[in-house]
C-alpha cells in the first residue's frame, strides 16, 4: 500500500481491530492480546511513515475522506505538530498494549475481549481527534474517547463508580461547551472546516464580533474542563487514582496531552495568533491561572500518601506547565509547551507503569509499597528513578529541556510568577521523589534491620515497555535539538 | 417575506413555553418516575418543535430516541432505585 | 453547591445573552449558515449521489466519516454499559436492587404487542430502505427496530425476548453493523480510492460512479441500522434488569 | 389568526419596537439559552444523581435546539428534493427553497451521542446505588468518608 493512505491507516487499523476483537475474540483472550498489539504496532508504523513524509516534504498532508473536497467533506490534516502527537499517542498505546498482558486479567476478569475492544476504540478516538481537520468531527471523536474511558475507569477499585460519574458530568459539560462554541462559529461563518474557518475568521469584522469571541471562550473553557486545568480539575485525581492499572497507564498520559494539543490546534489553526493574543488581551490572566494550577497541583501532590494519587496531582501541575507555555505568547514558550506534550506523556507513562508494576507486585497503594523496591524489583526501580528525574528536570532526561524552554519563554514574556512556579514545582517534585527513592533504597525506619529481601521482579511483558519508555525519555532528551529544529520549529504558527 | 405566513410562530412560542415548563418540572419533581415520564414529554415537545422548524430527520430521530428509548431507559433505572428524591 | 451553580449560570447567561444579540435573525435566509456551505449540498446532492434527501446524502456520504464514528459511539456505549453492569464484582455491592413489581401478565398488553410488533418491524425496514427519498435512514430505522423488541420485552418479559435474540447474537449484530460500515469504507482503499469514497465500488457493482454512491450509502445505512438496533436492545436489556438479564421491568 | 400582534408589526418593528423584534426574531435562541441554563443548573446543583442526568439531557437538547434553529429558513421547505426522479428531475434546484440540511446532520449525531452518554450514565448510577445504597450525592460522600 502506498504512503498516500497512511493518514487514514493510523486510525483505521485500531478501529477495525477493535471491532474484529469484539466479534471474533470473545473466547480467545491471548489472540485478542496479540491482535491488539499488532494493531497498535501497525498504527505506530503508519504514524511514523506519515511523520517521515511530512518532514521530508515539509508540507501538511491533506487527506480527503470520501474524496469530497473540503470544506464540503471532512479532511484529515497532518502537519508537523500533528505528526509528532500522532506518533506519540500511537507509541504510548503500543507500549501500554504490550504492558497490559498480565495486569488486565486481574482487572477485567472474564471480559478481556471487551476491555481490548474499548482500548482500541479509545486509541482510535484519540488518534482521530489529533488527525482531524473538521471542528465538528472533533466533537464526535471527543465523545468516543470519553465514552470508552468512562467504561475503563469505572472498572477500578473502591469508589470508582462515583468518581467516574463525576467525570461523566464534567466531561459532558466540557464537550457540550465545545459543541456550543462550534455552533457559535457556525452561525457566524457557515462552515465547520478548520482551515476554512480560519480564513473566514481572519477578517476584521469577525475579529470584532461578540459572538465569535464568546464562542472562543466557550470552546477554550470546554477544553480546559476536559484537560482538568485548575480550578476545573476536581474530577481528575479521584477518577485516575481509582482506575485499574493498565487503564491509568493508558488514560493518564494521553487524555490530558491530547486535550492540550487540541487547545493549541484550535487556538492557532482556527483562530489566529493575532486573535488569541492581541484581539483578546487576556493571555496574562491565563498564565496566572496556569501558575495557580502548577502551585496547587504541586502542593496537593506533596500532601498525598497514595502513590497514584500523588501522580495524578502532578498531572494537574503539568497541565499548568503546558497551558502556561502556550499562553506565554512567544516562540520559546510554545516550543516548550509542544515539547512538553511529548516529554510529559512519556514521563507520566513511565511513572505510571513503574508504580503500577510495584502495586501489582506488592499489592499496596501507599508509600509503604516502595519499601526495599531496589532490592525486590531492580529494573522497575531504575525505570522509576529515570521517570522521577524527568519530572524533576535533571539534565540528560527530556524533562530538563522542556522546563528550560518554558522558563526561557517565561523570562522573555516577563512572567516572573510563572518562572517562580516552575522552579517551585521542580523543588516540590524533588522533595517528593527523593523521599520515595530514599524509602525504596533504604526502606522505612522499622525495617532497617532486616536486610534479606527476596527478588520479585515484574513480569517481562511489563519490563520491556517500561525500559523502552525510560530509554525514550533519555533519547528524546539527547536528541532535543533535532526534534525541536526538525518538527516543533515548523509547527509554530506564523506571526508569533 | 411575511412572518406569519411562513412560520406558525404563535404555535412555536406556545411549544417553547411548554418545553421550558417541562424542563423545570422534570428537574423539580420529587418522584423520579414522574421525572422520567416528564422528560419523555419534554423530548416529544422538542420533536414537535423541530418538525415545525423543517428538521424532519432530527425530529424523527428524537421521537424514536429521545421520547422513546431514552424514556424507557430512564424509567428502567428509576424503577430500580429508591423512587423518592430529596430535591 | 447551589450558590456556585447559580453564579456559573448567571455568568454564562450574561455571556450567552450578549452573544445572541449578535446572531442573524432566526430563519433569516441570508444568514451565513444558509448562504455559505449548504447551497452546495442542496444543489449538487442529486447530481453527485442520486439521493434526493440532502440529510441522507450529507450524513452518509459528504460527512460519512462523522457518521461512521457516530455508529462507533453507539457501539462503544453498548459495550460500556455491558462491561459496567455485567461485570461481576459482587463482593463490593451492599444492595441488591429492588425488583420492580410485576402484576402477572397482562393479556391486553400482550395482544396489543403481538399486533404491533410485526408492522413496527416492517415499518423500520421501510424507513431504512427508503431513507434516500424520505425522512429516515439507518438510525431511525434501527431505533424503531430496537424499540419493537423493547416493546415485546415490556409486554412479556425479558426472557421471551432473550430466547429469540440471545445476548451473544445481540453483540454480534452490534459489532457486525459497525464492521459493515467501516468495511465498506476500508474496501475503497483496496479499490485504489480514499477511505469511504463509495465511487470506488462502481467496479464491483457494475454501475456508474454516481449510483455507486447511492448504493454505498444504502449499505452503510443498513450497517448503522443493525448496530443501532442491537445496541438499543442491549441498553434496555442491561439497564432494565440491572445487568442480570433475568426479569426486566 | 390571533388578535395580537396586529398585522404588519414585523415590517414596522425596526422603527418602533426593536426590543420586541429582538425577542420574537430570536425567540428560539432565547428558549435554547433558558433551557441550557436550566439543564446546566440541574447538572451542577441537583443532589440526586438521576436528576443530574436529566439535567444533562436537557442541556444537550438545548444545544440541539440551538443548532436546528440555525438550519431553519423562512419560506423554505424540508430538506428533501421534490420530484427527485422522473420527468421533472432536471429542474433547476434553488437553495433558498430548502432548509439548511447541514445542522440537521450534525444534530443527528449529537442526539445519538446524547443517548449513548445517557445509557452509560444510567448504568453507572445503578452501580452506585448497589455500592453505596443511595443516589443522593451528600449521602454518597458521607459513606465514602466513613
Amino acid at each position: 500500500m502506498s504512503f498516500e493512505q497512511s493518514p487514514i491507516l493510523i486510525l483505521a487499523i485500531p478501529l477495525l481491530t477493535a471491532l474484529a476483537i469484539s466479534l471474533f475474540c470473545q473466547r480467545h483472550d491471548r489472540f485478542a492480546y496479540v491482535l491488539l498489539v499488532l494493531a497498535m504496532a501497525g498504527s505506530f508504523v503508519a504514524a511514523l511513515l506519515t511523520m517521515i513524509t511530512v518532514v521530508q516534504s515539509g508540507a501538511a498532508i491533506h487527506y480527503r475522506l470520501g474524496d469530497w473536497p473540503p470544506p464540503f467533506g471532512i479532511e484529515l490534516v497532518i502537519d508537523h505538530l500533528n505528526a509528532l502527537v500522532l506518533t506519540m499517542v500511537s507509541g504510548c498505546a503500543l507500549l501500554t498494549a504490550v504492558y497490559s498482558l498480565r495486569s488486565v486479567r486481574e482487572e477485567s476478569g472474564d471480559r478481556i475481549a471487551h476491555y481490548y475492544t474499548l482500548f482500541g476504540l479509545l486509541i482510535a478516538g484519540l488518534l482521530g481527534m489529533v488527525a482531524t481537520g473538521d471542528a465538528f468531527n472533533l466533537y464526535v471523536l471527543l465523545e468516543i474517547s470519553a465514552l470508552s474511558s468512562y467504561a475503563m475507569l469505572a472498572r477500578g477499585r473502591g469508589y470508582a463508580y462515583y468518581a467516574t460519574f463525576k467525570y461523566i458530568i464534567m466531561g459532558t459539560i466540557g464537550a457540550c461547551f465545545y459543541l456550543l462554541g462550534v455552533g457559535y462559529l457556525y452561525i457566524k461563518t457557515g462552515t465547520l472546516n478548520m482551515a476554512d474557518l480560519s480564513d473566514i475568521l481572519s477578517t476584521a469584522e469577525m475579529h470584532e464580533s461578540v459572538s465569535i469571541r464568546i464562542g472562543f471562550i466557550l470552546i477554550i473553557v470546554g477544553i480546559w474542563i476536559k484537560m482538568a486545568l485548575f480550578p476545573l480539575h476536581g474530577w481528575l485525581p479521584n477518577a485516575y487514582t481509582r482506575a485499574a492499572d493498565t487503564t491509568s497507564c493508558l488514560i493518564a498520559p494521553l487524555m490530558t496531552k491530547v486535550s492540550v494539543y487540541i487547545m493549541i490546534r484550535l487556538m492557532f489553526s482556527v483562530f489566529s495568533v493575532d486573535y488569541v493574543f492581541r484581539t483578546i488581551p487576556w493571555h496574562e490572566a491565563v498564565v496566572w491561572l496556569a501558575t495557580a494550577a502548577i502551585v496547587a497541583g504541586s502542593i496537593s501532590a506533596l500532601a498525598q500518601r497514595n502513590l497514584k494519587k500523588m501522580l495524578t496531582y502532578i498531572i494537574v501541575a503539568e497541565v499548568g506547565y503546558m497551558v502556561g507555555g502556550v499562553w506565554l505568547a512567544n516562540r520559546s514558550g510554545l516550543t516548550g509547551a509542544v515539547y512538553h506534550i511529548l516529554s510529559d506523556a512519556l514521563m507520566t507513562l513511565c511513572l505510571f507503569m513503574a508504580v503500577s508494576a510495584i502495586i501489582f507486585k506488592t499489592g499496596k497503594t501507599g508509600f509503604d509499597a516502595m519499601e526495599n523496591i531496589f532490592r525486590k524489583m531492580p529494573v522497575t526501580s531504575v525505570v522509576f528513578v529515570v521517570g522521577a528525574f524527568a519530572i524533576i528536570g535533571i539534565p540528560p532526561t527530556c524533562g530538563f529541556f522542556s522546563k528550560w524552554f518554558l522558563i526561557r519563554g517565561g523570562i522573555e514574556a516577563g512572567q516572573w510568577g510563572f518562572v517562580a512556579a516552575l522552579l517551585f514545582s521542580s523543588l516540590i517534585s524533588a522533595v517528593i521523589f527523593f523521599r520515595l527513592i530514599e524509602i525504596a533504597y533504604f526502606g522505612s525506619f522499622e525495617t532497617h534491620g532486616r536486610r534479606e529481601v527476596a527478588r520479585a521482579e515484574a513480569p517481562v511483558s511489563m519490563i520491556i515497555p517500561m525500559v523502552c519508555v525510560a530509554a525514550a525519555l533519555i533519547l528524546i532528551g539527547i536528541y532535543t535539538n533535532e526534534i525541536v529544529s526538525g518538527l516543533i520549529r515548523w509547527s509554530l504558527p506564523a506571526g508569533l | 417575506m411575511n412572518w406569519d405566513a411562513s412560520l406558525l410562530w404563535q404555535f412555536d412560542i406556545l411549544i417553547l413555553i411548554m418545553v421550558i415548563i417541562c424542563a423545570v418540572a422534570a428537574l423539580a419533581l420529587k418522584d423520579l418516575v414522574s421525572c422520567a415520564v416528564i422528560s419523555g414529554a419534554y423530548s416529544f415537545l422538542m420533536c414537535l418543535l423541530w418538525t415545525e422548524m423543517l428538521a424532519v430527520d432530527v425530529a424523527f430521530t428524537e421521537a424514536a430516541v429521545g421520547a422513546g428509548v431514552s424514556t424507557v431507559l430512564l424509567l428502567g433505572t428509576a424503577l430500580h432505585i429508591r423512587r423518592k428524591s430529596k430535591d | 453547591m447551589k450558590r456556585l451553580a447559580l453564579l456559573i449560570i448567571i455568568v454564562l447567561g450574561v455571556l450567552l445573552l450578549r452573544a445572541a444579540g449578535d446572531f442573524p435573525d432566526w430563519g433569516d435566509p441570508s444568514s451565513p449558515a444558509s448562504t455559505y456551505l449548504s447551497p452546495y449540498y442542496i444543489e449538487n446532492s442529486l447530481r453527485d449521489t442520486e439521493v434526493p434527501n440532502f440529510v441522507t446524502s450529507i450524513l452518509a456520504d459528504y460527512r460519512g466519516y462523522d457518521t461512521m464514528f457516530e455508529t462507533v459511539v453507539i457501539f462503544c456505549a453498548g459495550i460500556t454499559v455491558l462491561t459496567i453492569l455485567r461485570h461481576t464484582h459482587r463482593k463490593r455491592e451492599k444492595i441488591i436492587l429492588p425488583r420492580p413489581q410485576r402484576q402477572g401478565s397482562d393479556l391486553i398488553l400482550q395482544a396489543a404487542a403481538r399486533l404491533l410488533v410485526p408492522p413496527m418491524q416492517l415499518f423500520a425496514l421501510y424507513v431504512v430502505a427508503h431513507g434516500h427519498h424520505s425522512p429516515g435512514g439507518g438510525f431511525q430505522g434501527g431505533v424503531i427496530l430496537g424499540a419493537s423488541f423493547i416493546l415485546l420485552a415490556l409486554a412479556y418479559d425479558l426472557k421471551t425476548v432473550l430466547k429469540r435474540f440471545k445476548e451473544k447474537k445481540i453483540l454480534l449484530c452490534a459489532g457486525l453493523g459497525v464492521l459493515i460500515y467501516a468495511g465498506i469504507g476500508a474496501f475503497c482503499l483496496f479499490l485504489g480510492r480514499n477511505f469511504l469514497a463509495y465511487a470506488a465500488w462502481h467496479k464491483v457493482l457494475g454501475t456508474s460512479e454516481i449510483m455507486a454512491h447511492s448504493h454505498g450509502m444504502l449499505g452503510v445505512e443498513i450497517g448503522v441500522a443493525i448496530t443501532v438496533m442491537a445496541i438499543m436492545l442491549s441498553l434496555y436489556v442491561d439497564l432494565a434488569s440491572g445487568g442480570d438479564l433475568d426479569e426486566g421491568l | 389568526m390571533l388578535i395580537w400582534p396586529p398585522a404588519g408589526i414585523w415590517t414596522r418593528a425596526s422603527e418602533m419596537n426593536e426590543l420586541l423584534a429582538l425577542i420574537i426574531g430570536k425567540s428560539n435562541y432565547w428558549a435554547a439559552l433558558i433551557l441550557l441554563l436550566i439543564g446546566l443548573y440541574g447538572m451542577i446543583a441537583k443532589n440526586n444523581l438521576l436528576k443530574k442526568i436529566i439535567g444533562m439531557s436537557i442541556f444537550q437538547s438545548a444545544i440541539i435546539l440551538f443548532y436546528v434553529s440555525i438550519g431553519d429558513k423562512r419560506g423554505a421547505t424540508i430538506p428533501i428534493l421534490e420530484h427527485g426522479h422522473g420527468p421533472e428531475a432536471e429542474q433547476v434546484i434553488q437553495a433558498a427553497h430548502y432548509a439548511n440540511p447541514l445542522p440537521h446532520v450534525l444534530m443527528l449525531t449529537a442526539i445519538v451521542v446524547g443517548v449513548s452518554t445517557l445509557g452509560v450514565a444510567l448504568a453507572i448510577i445503578q452501580k452506585i446505588y448497589r455500592v453505596h445504597g443511595t443516589i443522593e450525592e451528600d449521602e454518597i460522600l458521607e459513606s465514602i468518608d466513613e
